[in-house]
């Protein structure tokens, strides 16, 4: 079936009625995945929005549950979040991402409800890449822009309309309510898409492991500005801080995003601080991206979609990591250069 | 411009061959054309890799801060990094002559994505380092610059309720990346109130009140000693209009204690580091 | 729906703790009180094994991990330090006041493992009232275990926990040996004055078929683990508790890796093999 | 509806209504004066000793001096929910510490333009230098600000209303 783009307006309005349905828009000059709301211009061209649609999943700041204290009592109420929604639009990269979170929140003992409730409100439709940016790379780790896994419903941009197919039971289900909008029409053969960045990342994760005290660190580290901006772009990044904020007798315990780059990240009571200087945070950051987490989860937690390539203050560029570590691997790095890690400092 | 790099790669292997330096920062090549990204050369063989062309973004002034150590560092300073160097000078933060400057008169950089000159630049006093060991090419004749309050001016003279309205939007969309801190060459504390959550100065959360605390609080603490260099606004991933922020402080400065250009040189202490007796009197 | 593989049995959300009171406060040195929590109708407030961290909070302050350092019939026990704005808020409690709790987390001491084996159980300041779980847990089935000794030492004797057990109750079980020393002598202590790594290694124990036990700060553990290398305990048979990094406790906060290992979910009992063979970040 | 009239709410749902709302009788201006301990509060002293009356809705908040004032402190005061907030000192050339009130003016006369500049009220942020024997003038401070600061009404900017 085919929804044609003229068409695409109405579609979103009427899914709005229903449900919140976030599609990539341009606010204040960035791209993210905002509410549609009737006449909204919908940047469905770009190849990735600036923010990723992880937010509408793991919002920034998210109230745990809120409690109330009288006299020597207290009664905590849990928050409850049923609103349904709908993510448009969605490419490749951010539905793969999507799938680490699942695996992150709701496997491994314990599950994350919240996560849980939102996940399960939300209906995913992915949209087939047609032209990738400079700093696209996802091809790099086995994602097919065309494909977007993980998603309920997949779009394909046949030039002046979108293929639609349903790839769950829940997507055929959601388009029912699609079909007053969709003509009959055939998938075109999908374009071949040239990625000005493609790279080996086969043996990334054992040669990071064998780096792990090469002087590479220090001198990556030291332009490194120790800010969040990588983590809180990156569709992927899921570490959080746990607070509370009270008035009087009342107040709320809420969680936010944290970013290991930070220098309180992981300073305990007591002021000992197991990653007291920038390049072990730094270190630990591109492992856990490469390595670390493919050790327990079985697949890298970078999707490569170049959001941290394109905004880091410094021009740290996980994609020359990539390649720095394998020709450090390649001429032997045990014989050339130090490997002793000069310590710098904070 | 090429002939400037060239100079400039020149000088780096002299100077690092007959060891006056440990090591060099500068800038090198990024990935895309017209991206770069700061550059450590500590061997000659890296030399190659340094470059100078009208992308070189980067605030090079913060980054000899961190090492804690006696090396001898080489760092290519432009007008807005020497004055960084300046201000760190003054608050005691390195020694000079642990330091050696290599000059550049800059003629303001691009935005990659646009090829105009980038706002910073344009806006900028002082394009001719203030501080140098070396001077590579020579020093431009400093042309006139728009009036760099006029953003300020326009927001004062909205409403109490209206600037009220205009700063909440913009601190409402602030994720507290903290990346304008982390830039910022006045922002050299040891430990900055934003990481002290436990003690109570700024929560974590990312509400509209705990941004006006960071954003109003972090502005007003290098206020009078910003260099208008205005990495921060670069940096900003939201694109937020900080450089309104400081612009506002410093124009304050000038009407309230007399002109005061912060990092023109290592000595002159800052307005609020002072006082006058005669200083404007409107509390009594 | 999302296939949901676990095996917790928690239907709401795992961070949200229980509302329990605090029914008994015991002072255990000038910064050190042990704290015994029950449900507001009197039940334990989670089973636990040995080993076993909870998280333990004040509500409008914020709650911290802390292992359970004894455990009753219908109660828990938590022994906090104080050393910051949590924990001291927390140590403003009294009994009859109302905290927050959730548990339990992280894996538990190996007993089973170490049945029939001598037990050489080593701490510093705050770090025995981890290995004293399993201390009490070798004691309460004494006939599993072989000879037992203790080596324990802090700051100075003020800061020795759990005095009346070290000095009173523990020497005379059978078959075990308390050793105490501080590091800085005062006047009311006549005992050795001594770091533990020395202290250890002075006391010359004999290490067949034994299990070391070993909680402390990073210093004594560093220490330590050398030390007992050197007395010639295989690394298989030196375990130690990695909770200090703990914070949400649910493997989710991203907060406690020590390389690719989530110290909350794969541990924080480890061997010192498993030690060695992770990445010192 | 807030955060926290919810969990009043269920608070009173699960206690069968125990909890009593008192009436929301009508607003006072809530105001926080800074005053240093030398000058200012040995004014407001004085001024309690002959028996002067002013609104009872100014909260000192004694400070060893004016210097001491954090910027931090008046913008968490607004946060907080006061309507107000008063700085006093001695006056420049008194201070016990002999330069702690030249640095707070210069302070003061930036910090003041600066809240302005995001919306606050010039009457709500106002600084005075009240000596010690100066009882009229702080009393007079304070009934001008009440005034003012009713006028103007309750202050809703850079209210903490959660997310």
């Amino acid at each position: 079936m085919i929804l044609k783009k003229e068409r695409l307006n109405d579609l979103l309005e009427a899914l709005a009625s229903k449900a919140t349905v976030y599609v990539p828009r341009e606010l204040d000059g960035q791209t993210r995945f905002a509410p549609f709301a009737k006449g909204s211009a919908v940047e469905l061209g770009k190849a990735k929005t600036v923010f990723s649609p992880k937010e509408t999943l793991f919002p920034q700041t998210e109230t745990l549950y809120t409690y109330a204290q009288l006299g020597e009592d207290i009664t905590l109420c849990e928050t409850v979040n049923t609103t349904n929604q709908v993510l448009f639009g969605v490419r490749s990269c951010d539905t793969y991402s999507i799938e680490r979170l699942d695996e992150v929140f709701l496997t491994r003992t314990f599950i994350d409800t919240l996560y849980l409730e939102r996940r399960n409100n939300t209906l995913i439709v992915a949209l087939g890449c047609t032209e990738p940016d400079r700093s696209c790379f996802c091809t790099s780790f086995g994602i097919d822009p065309a494909a977007g896994t993980g998603a309920d419903i997949q779009l394909t941009d046949t030039g002046d309309g979108y293929f639609v197919e349903a790839l769950t039971g829940r997507g055929t289900e959601a388009l029912q309510a699609w079909s007053p909008f969709l003509t009959e029409g055939q998938k075109t053969a999908a374009r071949e898409l040239t990625f000005s960045l493609a790279l080996d990342t086969s043996n990334v994760k054992d040669s990071l492991e064998q780096l792990f005290e090469h002087a590479y660190w220090n001198d990556l580290s030291m332009k490194c500005l120790g800010c969040g901006t990588c983590a809180f772009v990156c569709p992927t990044c899921h570490c959080f801080d746990m607070s509370q904020n009270n008035k009087g007798n009342t107040g709320y315990r809420f969680r936010t995003w944290d970013s290991c780059t930070f220098s309180d990240y992981s300073m305990m009571a007591g002021f000992h601080n197991p990653r007291p200087t920038k390049m072990r945070r730094l270190r630990n950051r591109f492992m856990h991206k490469l390595s670390f987490f493919s050790d327990r989860y079985g697949s890298s937690l970078c999707c490569g979609c170049g959001r941290c390539i394109e905004l880091c203050p410094a021009g740290i560029d996980i994609s020359r990591v990539i390649e720095d570590t394998s020709s450090l691997m390649g001429a032997g790095a045990e014989q050339q250069g130090s490997t002793a890690v000069k310590e710098v400092a904070s | 411009m090429a002939n400037t790099q060239e100079t400039l790669r020149e000088r780096a292997r002299i100077l690092l061959e007959d060891g006056t330096l440990d090591y060099l920062i500068g800038w090198e090549a990024g990935r895309f054309e017209g991206q770069t990204t700061p550059l450590i050369i500590r061997t000659v063989a890296d030399v190659d890799r340094l470059i100078y062309n009208e992308y070189c973004v980067h605030l090079l002034a913060k980054y000899p801060l961190a090492d804690k150590t006696t090396k001898k560092i080489g760092v290519v300073v432009r007008g807005c990094d020497a004055r960084g160097i300046n201000l760190a000078l003054k608050d005691g933060q390195i020694e000079r002559d642990r330091l050696y400057l290599l000059g550049i008169p800059c003629q303001g950089m691009k935005d990659a994505q646009t090829g105009e000159e980038l706002k910073k630049c344009r806006e900028c006093t002082h394009r001719n380092p203030v501080v140098y060991d070396e001077l590579l090419g020579d020093l431009l004749e400093q042309s006139a610059v728009a009036d760099r309050f006029a953003e300020v001016n326009r927001i004062e003279s909205l409403s109490a309720d209206e600037r009220y309205d205009y700063w909440a939007d913009v601190f409402s969309r602030c994720i507290r990346c903290k990346a304008c801190r982390d830039v910022c060459p006045t922002c050299t504390c040891k430990e900055c109130f934003t990481d002290q959550a436990a003690k109570g100065w700024q929560g974590k959360e990312t509400s509209l009140a705990e941004n006006q605390n960071y954003g109003i609080t972090r502005m007003f603490h290098s206020g009078e000693r910003c260099l208008e260099c205005g990495e921060c606004e670069r940096v900003c991933p939201k694109g937020l209009p900080l450089m309104q922020l400081n612009r506002k402080v410093i124009k304050d400065v000038h009407e309230l204690f007399g002109e005061y250009i912060a990092g023109i040189d290592d000595c002159t202490p800052s307005p609020l580091d002072h006082y006058q007796l005669d200083d404007v009197e409107e509390f009594m | 729906m999302i296939a949901i593989s676990h095996d917790c049995s928690c239907e709401t959300n795992p961070l949200i703790p229980q509302v329990c009171k605090v029914i008994a406060v015991t002072q255990e040195t000038s910064d050190v009180k042990s704290f015994r929590v029950q449900t507001l109708d009197g039940r334990i407030p989670f089973s636990f094994v040995p080993g076993q961290l909870g998280m333990f909070g004040v509500v409008n302050h914020g709650e911290c991990m802390f292992c359970v350092s004894m455990g009753g019939e219908d109660w828990i026990e938590f022994t906090v330090k104080k050393v910051g704005t949590v924990t001291e808020r927390i140590h403003q409690l009294h009994p009859g006041a109302q905290v927050t709790v959730r548990g339990p987390y992280g894996n538990f001491w190996p007993a089973d493992a170490c049945k029939g084996r001598n037990m050489i159980f080593i701490a510093g300041g705050i770090g025995l009232p981890p290995v004293r779980t399993f201390l009490l847990h070798t004691l309460a089935n004494r006939s599993d275990y072989g000879r037992i000794d203790l080596v324990y030492s802090a700051s100075t004797k003020k800061d020795l926990v759990f005095k009346e057990q070290l000095f009173d109750l523990w020497p005379n079980e059978p078959n075990m040996h308390v050793h105490v020393s501080v590091y800085r002598a005062s006047d009311d202590w006549d005992g050795p004055v001594e770091f533990t790594a020395p202290y250890l290694e002075s006391l010359g124990l004999d290490i067949t078929n034994t299990t070391a036990v070993l909680c402390g700060g990073p210093s004594l553990y560093r220490t330590c683990s050398k030390a007992l290398a050197n007395m010639g305990v295989s690394d298989n048979d030196i375990l130690t508790t990695l909770e200090m990094r703990m914070k949400c406790g649910i493997g989710k906060c991203g907060r406690c890796n020590v390389g690719s290992k989530y110290i909350c979910l794969d541990g924080p009992v480890f061997t010192q093999a498993e030690v060695n063979a992770m990445l010192k970040d | 509806m807030s955060l926290e009239q919810e969990t009043l709410n269920a608070v009173q749902e699960n206690q069968g209504g125990a909890v009593v709302q008192e009436a929301p009788e009508a607003w006072k201006p809530k105001i926080l004066a800074f005053t240093c301990n030398w000058c200012t509060y040995a004014g407001a002293d004085l001024a309690g000793l002959n028996r002067m009356k002013y609104p009872a809705d100014v909260r000192l908040l004694r400070l060893p001096c004016s210097g001491r004032v954090n910027p931090q402190f008046v913008l968490h005061a607004f946060q907080k929910g006061c309507d107000g907030v008063l700085v006093c000192g001695c006056h420049p050339g008194d201070c016990h510490y002999s330069t702690g009130n030249y640095f707070t003016r210069r302070r003061m006369l930036l910090y003041r333009r600066y809240l302005e500049y995001f919306g606050i009220e010039p009457e709500r942020f106002q600084i005075r230098w009240i000596s010690g024997s100066e009882a009229g003038k702080f009393r007079d401070t304070v009934v001008d600000t009440c005034e003012a600061i009713t006028k103007l009404g309750p202050n809703h900017k850079f209210r903490e209303e959660g997310r």
